[in-house]
């Protein structure tokens, strides 16, 4: 299943569980806000070295089950244009315990924003569009 | 050597849309930077934030370059 | 909208957002496990003072909206018999920022293990049914 | 005086489903539950762990009970 899609984001597929040994799921969904910084928004691009992102996001879902002791991790991240209140990316842990299943997704949600190439472009109310400084990847010469 | 490189999100309005042929006098992924940065005054807001990638891996400053090969250009991440 | 319901709980909507506003959301889920403590469980039956239940459970989410700065905080407990798998709780957190939704969440599912007249009798595969032990009320004599 | 109790979740196997018609020599919540304790051996277990309502507020020891009151019976909760 890959990490990155065009498509809108569908959740039914991301909460539906494998089987029953679960007693937790935990759904973060990150949306495109109406405002940021003060300045009205009305629109986002999401671009992505798609390669290197697949791979990072597919290393993040795995060191998540395996350091979380979770069931299954799964994050969607969308590319191109999104309209206000549209979901840019999906976060969805299972996990026998509740405990370990906020842990993996907040921890996965981090990781994602420090580690996987994709670049945010905020498209203002007024015309103007602006690239979002992020995180500054850990092999930046 | 000759170099393809592909820049992403806000390096893409200063080198444009890529990919960029370009021969360099660098050997090294950091040599490449170097010379980018000499060449693109442009780009000095990413000094030592822009990181290197072959394929779907990062390469360290030290990484050999080898000719024709395609370099991404990687800006600071904002995805979320 | 009531927080307590005898039929399946709709995840959808507690996703919906009211605008756009916030950029997090974040949905918690807890279901039956196919077992407890080693029992292999086929299925639980949850029981509530219903009145007491119901104002506690507005009362966690009015809280979680203030104390967390958070936008809103639904939370909607299934009674009844419930076969494995099904979801027993759904506590959805929509919020501008993702921090406060995380820490809203949290607090608010164990504020409701605390706190709300719930009782949870868990049906096992070898026919015996047992009430789980739970959390004292504070105001217990 | 006359009591109406209604127990809940594991009080019920060893009270009945109720409401449970009592009368009792009591005037507070924290006499009805020694009372209690006292008329039913089997509630043993939940000494100091029931917590009685009236509507939907919890009582504390002290609080006066009237004649006629309907009495929430509330073991431990294990809602989730």
């Amino acid at each position: 299943m890959p990490h990155l899609t065009s498509q809108p984001i569908a959740l039914q597929p991301l909460l539906q569980a494998d089987g029953h040994a679960d007693g937790a799921v935990l759904l973060f969904t990150g949306t495109v806000r109406e405002q940021n910084e003060g300045r009205p928004v009305n629109g986002m691009s999401y671009s992505a070295h798609e390669a290197m992102a697949e791979q990072v996001l597919g290393e993040i879902c795995r060191q998540a089950e395996t350091d979380f002791a979770i069931s299954r991790c799964r994050i969607i991240h969308r590319l191109g244009e999104l309209a206000l209140g549209e979901i840019s990316v999906a976060i969805a842990v299972h996990s026998p315990h509740r405990d370990q299943a906020y842990a993996a997704s907040r921890w996965a949600i981090e990781e994602l924003k420090r580690r996987v190439p994709i670049f945010k472009q905020e498209h203002y109310l007024d015309g103007d569009s602006r690239y979002l400084d992020g995180s500054t990847l850990d092999e930046a010469l | 050597m000759k170099l393809q490189l592909r820049p992403y999100g806000p390096l893409i309005p200063v080198l444009g849309e890529g990919p960029l042929a370009v021969e360099a006098p660098v050997h090294t992924a950091g040599e490449l930077l170097d010379w980018l940065h000499g060449q693109y005054p442009d780009l000095a807001p990413w000094r030592r934030r822009i990181a290197c990638g072959m394929g779907a891996s990062l390469l360290g400053a030290d990484a050999a370059l080898t000719d024709q090969a395609e370099i991404a250009l990687i800006p600071p991440v904002s995805g979320g």
